[in-house]
């Protein structure tokens, strides 16, 4: 309660939010001013104070706990920032999003994120939840002049609602159970039950809570959001959506599951293991007729969360270690391509249709290089990191013999690296007219440089992370 | 020094990019080529001094490097060379430049992109055939089909796009099984021992169930099935050849479906020894198939290189069939049939390649009477065409002669179907080779197409000398072998007490009261002799393996 | 039946009624007044519970501040009745009724099926009753055990203000 | 020593196949002989060694295939048998190079080249095939010839019908080939070896003819006389040596009349010890070649093409010689091959003459009266008439004589008289059809401008001579005029018949002496001979270290043979008789007869519709499998659209299941309750 | 005697009903109004709990759902005056431009 250590990363990103909203009000009109950076400030910061907290497992306040596993959420999510925020300049304008609110509102997402995965209370969990849900509702939202946008907002924001009262009802369950919504007294409560047959509200309070993770990591049948938010967002938000709300919603899951609810396992593995199989299958299937890329990739990253519960299924060290890893390739992986995406559009042309990437790789032989290494790496191939995300995950699966799913795996990655390499089709092998494409800003440079370092790195250097994400999880649960 | 060779491609072929330059510049084309060409050459010489200094005797890996990669999971970086993978490793080399040169006046577009992928491939390929490590072959083994997704898919004729996907998913959908299987078999590994390993030599220690056994088998075997491709997953490679450009279809046929019988060879067989002579049955029948079933559809096909892809089918079902024998003729065959398949498909289809070069035209009803105006083309054809249908003193005969010795003291029923393959192979080569080269010239397009030039002899040259060579003196090549070769079929058979009974009946003729000449050794060449030793050699030695670890 | 039970029922009824009266009623106006006749009952149904506070905020911050903003929007929107619907969904719009119903009766009759199966459990400890309806505890634990919770709505409400107004701000930005 | 022998043509082909375009055709033509001479030099030495030190020699060129157990070494042995074919070999293949430098001087430099150095490999080849220790070096061999004779067939590859007989001949010998594989493989798996001389002494220590029974050995031998029907053109697989008469006729009678064409007689008399062996397989020999001798002769009757007439005829020589080994009577049927080199190759030398003084025209029909024109040619080619009809003292005569006393005389198989019965009568056909020939083309009076008599009765011929004729003017990019390319100018001018070049002649008149005298090494102790070739031979079907049983009782019989060598002599007379009076004295009786008969007269104008036969029952069937059944059925309609039909069902239900996603929110919402009531309902329901 | 179970049947029953909006409604507006039906019904839920297990914490919760769900209202109004905008119409079915 008095040691503040623990909630100094997402205090750091907080404050440079109201820094952003404040050089927003102190801004006159037409002034350029360099906004993003006190993102990048924020998240170089909290990426720093998480290393310097490495290992301390600090807790401040009783509900927030920096273990080495939230600290490497906390770093993926400052990847995720640092990699929006270098992609955002230049594009948001040409998008037309309203520069300060924009990074005040993905800066306070961020702090929300790191808020859930670093909670050890339902409670906090839940207000975390609907800061990063808001923030993202209405960053899908923000361009005013777009019709879909606030479709896409609309149906994002009510499907969340209600999501978010199924997890709330679960967090009430969780509390009838213990008297508390604090992780390790609902634990405690969990696994003095006698005789080891939960009660009904034990089950209730899972299902809920179950219902909850999975429509924030967009799993079937939870996920109809999800093709039309990704698709009616600014595609730069698309972008920070998609991983960076996977990432916090798994830390939240993998720890309300794997530690407080690990006594249940019995019950809500078979649960979450049909669950992850119709994700994987769904996802990839309906992903191979999409011909607007952003969708695609809402379909891929469906597929994805079902990969990446197979981590959480094989409920062992390996598959907690695969998914903080795999989320580290996924964010990189799909931040890249996405971002790439975004960097080629403007407010009248998305440049999101599979057909806007034809020639690509006459035009900008640089760009459709590394788009091709991002969609090789989102469908697993080596030497990239998705390979290396993919394999682990399917380790962890294989280890506590779930064959099966792992097979469903691999077998609907065959399928999902068809519809990436249509985009590959497209921008290498088909003839495209020449389009104006906007050029390419010094900070994306710096972007992308570093997520293809990134990708290249976990691909064919993995064994560092791997070991700092076998350690994270190693020291908590 | 292993390393360096397998990456030299690779640093090459980042070279070509910066030599590239920015955009388009046709003006780097010659440098960007020449470069290419002399990085390929200088990994061929690499190849060739991996060979001077390799020890024959020696049927262990060698030049082996060893390093920790992901320690957590014991995957190690561990390459090494043996006597199996050595020729395989020198025919990569051999066909890169050739490759490449076979490209030199087709492809124009995007040279530098062009080159980087082909180098890049011959890195890959060269990775499958030195690693020692499960998942670092794999690695490489995945890796290898984006360059030639790429190949196909850019610079391939029409249907591209179609035949690119269809190959990298047809492969990738066997492929992950396995890789499926390779986790299972390090946590299996885990089971025994405490902590995972991929590596080949530790997991020769893994004892499984029959039933695991039988379907990590399996998994391995489709995933390598597909990449032979053994009938009836071979339905990618029509296409996938049709749609190639010359180069690509050089490497496709050349080294890419070797992988598969290597992998078999290399992998499968070696790790489940029980699962492999128990389907070897069923793998040779498939490989039978298809040697009769790749050659009559060769024998029909109007395109020349649909006809040289589905005689691949055919020559690559010696292989296996070679392989499912497991006896030392039957790898030996096998192992020598690849290489051969290498040099004299890949020839085929450089000839393919300067004649739709040429004529733009694959149709052999396009073609005729072609001897009388390009008469050395035409004699390097007629001597890898003669090679490819396996007359003695060329490549080929080594390879199926010993393929079928080898398959006949296993099955001789099978043996028997495959040897009319050989009848077939001349009927569909023969057949092809005649429209397309004699006769009158029935098309005044080839009236005047030029002979050779300098750059083909170049190309020509080295295949034609290979197919005869090493149809004359195959001992330089066998003899490096035959120590590694005995050592798998050591590893295969040391199981197969249990199951030799019911599962390899092996050839007995009934010889009418006859004394049975058939000494029951013939079936385990290499092993000691006497009618009574199968039984207690067949019990497992765990000295041989651990000898595997320096 | 003692006059807590009776009150019991009387709330818990005006409460699904006026619930189902606000997914009833075809005029959103009222509806939102209907609404708020529902959380009146659960304020009322809040003091039963030894929970006065709790009640009244309920009727101060849900009834008062929420549903104004719903009204104001009513109003400012004008739109008092449903319109027809489009004629895609014309024919299906039944059926979808009919699912839709049909899977709110099965949520509906699973919970209450599943709450039946839970052991009795009998409101009898006086000392609970006086715990709990007192505000200094509510507001000693809101600022110890809940201090950070707390600190973070403030963030939310931030966000939920810029957000309301990034999103309904007409116009252009200049 | 050995080495050298086919080393010398092999170095011979290399050099004119990489330089010959640039070398003047005496230098080509030159470098040929000598290398094939200096063979014929070589191998005369190295049969005196082994002839006087009654050992055989030896030589191992280097190792060849090794692999586990097994091990072939490249290695030549000379043995007396082997000793007999290559002189045969060096032999008559140095006249036929001689004769060639001729017969194909109208060829442009860089064609020359190529005819010799294939030639020279030829020989090579062949030399290495009889010389060949073990059975795949002999497979070398057996193969390399086959090579050869494909591209000698189809050397005028411009012909449609030359390649296509290339391309048939290759084809054919490869089924044969089939089973010399596989009788390798038995061979080797049975006995461990692949050397012929130790699989030989292996087997005749291990089995006797009633153990072998119908086991390995009756296999492995009947597989190897499959190789040797192949190669030998005998039922089944004769039907492409007719067709290789397009090739230029030095090679026909190189190749495919003396040398090539015997390696399958070779091959059996090589594994004498195996096939004495296999009575079964023996029986099989002998009725095959009997009734192989008996078709091809009665076919030979009524060929118009002359070196059609001349290659059934070498087909029946050939069943002849397979009667002989049949029935046991090695010695008599490679005595045979001997002799049947000299006259074939003179018969097939002499049209060839004919041929080039008539500028490329081979149809009896429009022959005749050449006797004048070209003397040299007639008087030789009636020595081969003489010989090929079995008329003594001329070399045919003792060897056949041999062959049908032998088979008479033996007890296994039991219708050896059958066998007997029918070879006298095709002795009969022999000198029939041979002087059919001899009498149509040189004697009478000149048909040369004649049209074909009946276009639609002499189908099969007059569709040869069309495709022939169409081909020569359809390429009119031929730079060069090869004699073939010359008919139609030719018979504008047609007077300028002259006989053979002096190069032709030599060869001719040699082997016309060859024909003479050949047979006298095997005169048979009937007559008072010694019958030396047997006695010379006889080791080479023996097992190594077996005893010779040479106390036969031949002699007993000595009266009834002078008897039936009496009745052969006088049915060849008849045949030649025969022949006259139809051919010579009454050329109406023989159309007269051939309208009667017109049935068979068809019948064996088309050849007993074998062709036909074949095309209708495997080629076309298999073509059809292949692209309805199992291109298109199979492989495009069964694996493909099963692989395509799994991409398909992904894309289809993927365009089905997008549908869920209708837009509405409703939906969406309805789709989370469900998962909701799912979840919810799966917790309660367990 | 009113039991814990009859006020959580009662708050089930409110939630029930308030899923049921989404389907009987084709207004915005009266979405949103269901959502408030369910977290008023989970909070009687967590009252009632408190008030059983004789913890206040059932009402501090129920203090931050009330937060969260003005936050929502605020939000969510925003997003429909934005949609109206758009379309002049608050009928969910009009807004499928997005699908598939």
């Amino acid at each position: 309660m008095t040691d503040y250590a623990a909630i100094i990363p997402l205090s750091i990103i907080a404050l440079s939010a109201i820094a952003a909203m404040v050089a927003e009000a102190i801004r006159r009109p037409g002034e350029r001013m360099p906004i993003g950076g006190f993102g990048l400030i924020g998240c170089g910061g909290a990426a720093l104070a998480s290393v310097f907290l490495w290992d301390s497992d600090a807790q401040s306040f009783g509900v927030i706990r920096a273990d080495n596993f939230s600290l490497f959420i906390n770093i993926i999510l400052c990847t995720v920032g640092i990699l929006t925020m270098l992609f955002s300049n230049e594009t948001i304008e040409r998008e037309d999003i309203p520069g300060g609110e924009y990074y005040a509102l993905t800066l306070f997402a961020l702090c929300g994120m790191m808020m859930m995965a670093a909670a050890t209370d339902l409670l906090v969990i839940f207000v975390a939840l609907e800061i990063l849900s808001l923030s993202v509702y209405v960053l899908t939202g923000i361009r005013r002049a777009s019709a879909g946008g606030a479709e896409a907002a609309f149906k994002y924001f009510l499907l969340g609602a209600f999501s978010s009262a199924f997890f709330l009802y679960g967090i009430a369950f969780a509390f009838a159970l213990s008297g508390s919504t604090r992780l390790e007294q609902i634990s405690v409560a969990l696994s003095s039950q006698p005789g080891g047959a939960p009660p009904t509200l034990a089950w209730l309070a899972v299902g809920m809570l179950a219902i909850g993770f999975c429509f924030k990591i967009s799993a079937v049948p939870f996920h109809m959001w999800t093709p039309d938010a990704y698709e009616g967002a600014p595609t730069i938000v698309t972008a920070f959506m998609s991983t960076g709300v996977k990432a916090a919603a798994f830390g939240a899951f993998v720890r309300v599951f794997l530690s407080t609810l690990e006594p249940l396992q019995a019950q809500w593995i078979p649960l979450l293991s049909g669950i992850a199989g119709i994700t994987m299958i769904l996802g990839t299937v309906v992903g191979v007729v999409q011909t607007n890329v952003k969708r695609m990739l809402a379909y891929s990253s469906i597929a994805h969360a079902g990969y990446l519960m197979l981590g959480i299924i094989s409920a062992n060290n390996t598959g907690k270690a695969a998914v903080l890893f795999y989320l580290l390739t996924y964010a990189v992986s799909n931040l890249g391509a996405l971002g790439i995406v975004a960097l080629l559009g403007s407010a009248q042309n998305q440049h999101d249709e599979l057909r806007d990437f034809a020639g690509l790789s006459k035009s900008r032989p640089g760009l459709a290089a590394l788009m091709t290494v991002f969609l090789l790496s989102l469908g697993g191939f080596p030497p990239l990191a998705g390979f290396i995300g993919k394999w682990y995950i399917f380790a962890a699966a294989v280890q506590e013999g779930h064959y099966a799913l792992a097979i469903i795996g691999v077998l609907t990655s065959v399928i999902s690296v068809f519809f990436y390499l249509r985009i590959v089709v497209m921008m290498y092998m088909t003839e495209g007219a020449e389009a104006v494409r906007p050029r390419l800003p010094g900070t994306a440079v710096a972007g992308l440089t570093l997520a293809t370092i990134a990708v290249l790195y976990l691909g064919v250097l993995p064994t560092r992370v791997l070991d700092l994400a076998l350690a994270s999880i190693s020291t908590i649960f | 020094m292993l390393s360096i060779i397998v990456f030299l491609p690779l640093v090459g072929a980042v070279l070509v990019l910066l030599a590239g330059g920015r955009g388009d510049r046709p003006d780097r084309e010659p440098l960007v080529r020449n470069l290419a060409l002399a990085v390929s050459l200088a990994t061929f010489a690499a190849t060739l001094w991996l060979w001077a200094r390799f020890d024959p005797s020696s049927g262990d890996y060698q030049f082996v490097e060893q390093h920790a990669w992901i320690p957590a999971f014991g995957i190690q970086y561990f390459i090494g060379v043996d006597g199996i993978s050595l020729f395989l490793i020198v025919l990569t080399g051999f066909l890169t430049p050739l490759a490449l040169l076979s490209s030199w006046e087709s492809v124009h577009k995007s040279v530098r992109n062009f080159s980087f992928f082909m180098l890049a491939l011959e890195t890959a390929m060269l990775g499958v055939f030195v690693s020692i490590d499960l998942f670092l072959f794999y690695v490489f083994w995945d890796a290898m089909l984006i360059p030639m997704y790429f190949l196909i898919g850019v610079w391939g004729y029409d249907r591209r796009v179609y035949a690119a996907v269809k190959f990298i998913l047809y492969t990738m959908a066997g492929s992950v099984l396995m890789l499926i299987a390779i986790i299972g078999l390090a946590w299996s590994y885990a089971a025994t021992t405490g902590a995972p390993s991929f590596s080949l030599i530790d997991l020769y220690n893994v004892e499984l169930t029959r039933q695991t056994e039988r379907w990590m088998f399996l998994a391995f075997a489709v995933a390598f099935a597909i990449k032979v491709p053994l009938f009836p997953f071979h339905t990618w490679l029509p296409d996938a050849h049709v749609e190639a450009p010359t180069a690509g279809s050089v490497i496709l046929a050349g080294v890419l479906l070797k992988m598969g019988t290597y992998g078999f060879l290399r992998f499968a067989f070696p790790l489940f020894p029980a699962a492999a002579l128990e389907f070897a049955p069923w793998l040779g029948l498939l490989a039978v198939i298809g040697i009769i079933y790749g050659a009559l559809v060769a024998m029909v096909q109007p395109d020349m290189k649909k006809l040289v892809a589905y005689s691949s089918v055919s020559h690559l079902g010696f292989v296996v069939l070679g392989l499912a024998a497991t006896n030392m003729q039957g790898i030996q065959g096998s192992v020598y049939q690849m290489l051969n398949h290498g040099v004299s498909t890949g020839g085929l289809f450089m000839i393919v390649g300067m004649l739709s070069d040429r004529r733009h035209t694959r149709l052999i009803s396009e073609y005729g009477g072609l001897k009388a105006v390009m008469p050395r083309l035409v004699a390097a054809f007629l001597i890898i065409t003669l090679a490819s249908i396996a007359l003695p003193m060329t490549n080929g005969f080594i390879g199926e002669f010993l393929i079928l010795l080898g398959a006949f003291k296993w099955h001789s029923t099978m043996a028997a179907f495959a040897a009319t393959g050989v009848i077939l192979s001349a009927v569909y080569m023969l057949w092809m080779f005649q429209r397309v080269n004699y006769g009158p010239v029935t098309n005044e397009k080839n009236s005047r197409l030029p002979d050779l030039t300098p750059r083909e002899w170049a190309q020509m040259v080295p295949i034609v000398a290979m197919c005869i060579f090493m149809g004359v003196f195959p001992k330089v090549f066998t003899d490096p072998m035959e120590a590694s070769i005995t050592k798998v079929i050591d590893r295969v058979h040391s199981r197969e007490a249990a199951v030799v009974e019911k599962t390899a009946p092996g050839f007995r003729l009934p010889a009418s009261g006859s004394p049975n000449l058939a000494s029951a050794d013939t079936a385990r060449p290499g092993a000691s002799p006497g009618p009574q030793a199968p039984s207690e050699l067949r019990t497992p030695s765990p000295e041989p393996r651990a000898a595997d670890n320096d | 039946m003692d006059f807590s039970a009776l009150a019991f029922y009387v709330f818990a009824a005006l409460a699904i009624l006026a619930s189902l009266g606000v997914v009833g009623q075809r005029n959103p106006m009222y509806s939102v007044m209907l609404l708020i006749t529902s959380f009146g009952a659960l304020a009322g149904l809040y003091v039963l519970l030894d929970a006065p506070f709790t009640a009244v905020t309920q009727i101060i911050i849900y009834a008062g501040a929420i549903m104004v903003l719903f009204l104001f929007v009513v109003m400012l929107l004008n739109v008092p009745r449903e319109e027809p619907a489009p004629a895609l969904f014309a024919t299906l719009a039944p059926h979808g009724l009919k699912i839709g119903a049909v899977l709110s009766l099965i949520l509906g009759g699973e919970m209450v099926w599943a709450l039946k199966r839970l052991p009795r459990g009998w409101f009898d400890q006086d000392a609970a009753a006086q715990s709990v309806s007192s505000v200094a505890l509510i507001g000693k634990s809101l600022f110890t055990q809940h201090a950070f919770a707390f600190e973070a709505t403030s963030i939310l409400i931030l966000v939920a203000m810029v957000g309301a107004v990034v999103i309904a701000r007409r116009g252009q930005p200049s | 020593m050995l080495i050298l022998i086919p080393l010398l043509p092999f170095i011979g082909f290399v050099v004119n196949a990489f330089l010959g375009k640039r070398l003047p055709k005496s230098i080509s033509g030159g470098l040929a002989c000598a290398a094939i001479v200096g063979s014929f030099a070589v191998a005369l030495a190295a049969v005196w060694s082994v002839v006087s030190s009654h050992h055989a020699m030896e030589q191992t060129a280097f190792t060849w295939i090794t692999s586990g157990e097994l091990s072939i070494p490249f290695a030549f042995r000379l043995d007396n048998l082997s000793s007999l074919m290559i002189l045969v070999i060096t032999g008559i293949g140095s006249l036929i190079h001689i004769y060639s430098t001729g017969y194909m001087h109208d060829e442009p430099d860089s064609e020359y080249a190529r005819y010799f150095s294939y030639l020279n490999l030829f020989a090579a080849f062949m030399l290495v095939l009889v010389l060949g220790a073990s059975f795949p070096v002999m497979f070398v061999g057996w193969e390399g010839v086959g090579l050869c004779s494909y591209l000698l067939i189809g050397f005028w590859f411009k012909k449609k019908s030359a390649s296509d007989a290339g391309k048939k001949a290759f084809v054919v010998n490869r089924v044969g080939d089939f089973g010399f594989i596989l009788a390798m493989l038995i061979i080797f798996v049975t006995f461990g070896t692949l050397d012929i001389q130790a699989v030989a002494a292996a087997a005749h220590s291990t089995y006797t003819p009633e153990t072998a029974g119908i086991g390995v050995i009756t296999a492995a031998t009947l597989l190897l006389f499959l190789g040797a029907t192949g190669k030998s053109a005998q039922i089944p697989l004769y039907v492409w040596l007719p067709d290789a008469m397009e090739g230029p006729t030095p090679v026909s009678a190189l190749i495919h009349a003396a040398t090539m064409v015997t390696a399958g007689v070779y091959l059996i008399g090589r594994c004498a010890v195996l096939f004495s062996l296999a009575p079964i397989t023996l029986a099989v020999v002998a009725a095959i070649g009997t009734a192989t001798a008996l078709m091809a002769g009665t076919i030979g009757l009524v060929q118009n093409d002359i070196k059609r007439v001349l290659a059934y005829s070498t087909v029946s020589q050939l069943g002849y010689m397979f009667l002989a080994m049949g029935v046991g009577a090695y010695a008599a049927g490679i005595f045979h091959l001997y002799t049947h080199a000299f006259f074939k190759a003179l018969l097939f030398l002499g049209s060839g003459a004919v041929i080039h003084a008539l500028a490329g025209e081979q149809d009896l029909r429009n022959m005749g009266g050449l006797k004048k024109h070209l003397p040299i040619t007639y008087w030789t080619f009636l020595i081969g008439a003489l010989a090929i009809a079995g008329i003594p003292p001329l070399a045919g005569f003792f060897s056949k004589d041999e062959i049908l006393w032998r088979t008479y005389s033996t007890e296994w198989p039991a219708f050896h008289l059958l066998l007997y019965g029918v070879g006298i009568l095709t002795a009969f056909l022999t000198a029939t059809y041979m002087f059919r020939l001899v009498f149509m083309a040189f004697h009478g009076e000149r048909r040369h401008e004649a049209p074909p008599a009946h276009p639609e009765e002499e189908e099969p011929v007059a569709h040869a001579a069309a495709a022939h004729a169409a081909s020569a003017h359809v390429a009119p990019s031929t730079k060069h005029g090869t004699q073939h390319a010359a008919p139609s100018t030719q018979h504008a001018h047609g007077a300028h018949i002259h006989d053979a070049p002096p190069a032709m002649a030599f060869a001719l008149i040699v082997l016309a002496m060859g024909s003479v005298l050949a047979g006298f090494i095997g005169v048979p102790h009937a007559i008072g001979g010694n019958n030396w070739i047997e006695t010379f031979l006889e080791p080479a079907f023996l097992a190594p270290g077996a005893v010779h049983e040479a106390a036969e009782a031949v002699h007993a019989g000595a009266s009834v043979e002078l008897m039936l060598m009496g009745l052969s002599v006088g049915l060849a007379a008849a045949g030649i008789g025969l022949a006259s009076y139809f051919w010579l004295r009454n050329p109406a009786a023989s159309a007269a007869w051939a309208q009667r008969f017109s049935g068979i007269h068809r019948l064996l104008l088309n050849k007993y519709y074998v062709d036909e036969l074949y095309d209708a029952a495997i080629v076309q069937p298999i073509k059809g499998i292949s692209t309805g059944g199992l291109w298109k059925g199979v492989d495009a309609g069964g694996i493909d659209f099963a692989v395509n039909g799994v991409g398909l069902g992904v894309r289809g239900s993927s365009s089905l299941l997008r549908r869920l996603q209708t837009g509405s929110i409703r939906v969406y919402a309805a789709s989370l309750f469900a998962g909701a009531v799912v979840v919810l309902g799966y917790y309660l329901w367990r | 005697m009113i039991t814990l179970n009859h006020y959580l049947i009662l708050s089930a029953l409110l939630f029930a009903i308030g899923t049921a909006g989404v389907f009987l409604r084709r207004n915005l507006i009266t979405m949103l109004l269901s959502i408030e039906i369910m977290l008023n019904a989970v909070n009687l839920t967590f009252v009632a709990v408190g008030r059983y297990l004789g913890t206040v914490d059932g009402q501090i919760i129920t203090f931050f759902v009330m937060t969260v769900a003005a936050a929502e209202a605020a939000v969510g109004l925003a997003l429909v005056i934005a949609l109206f905008r758009h379309r002049e119409t608050l009928s969910p079915d009009a807004f499928t431009a997005l699908k598939w």
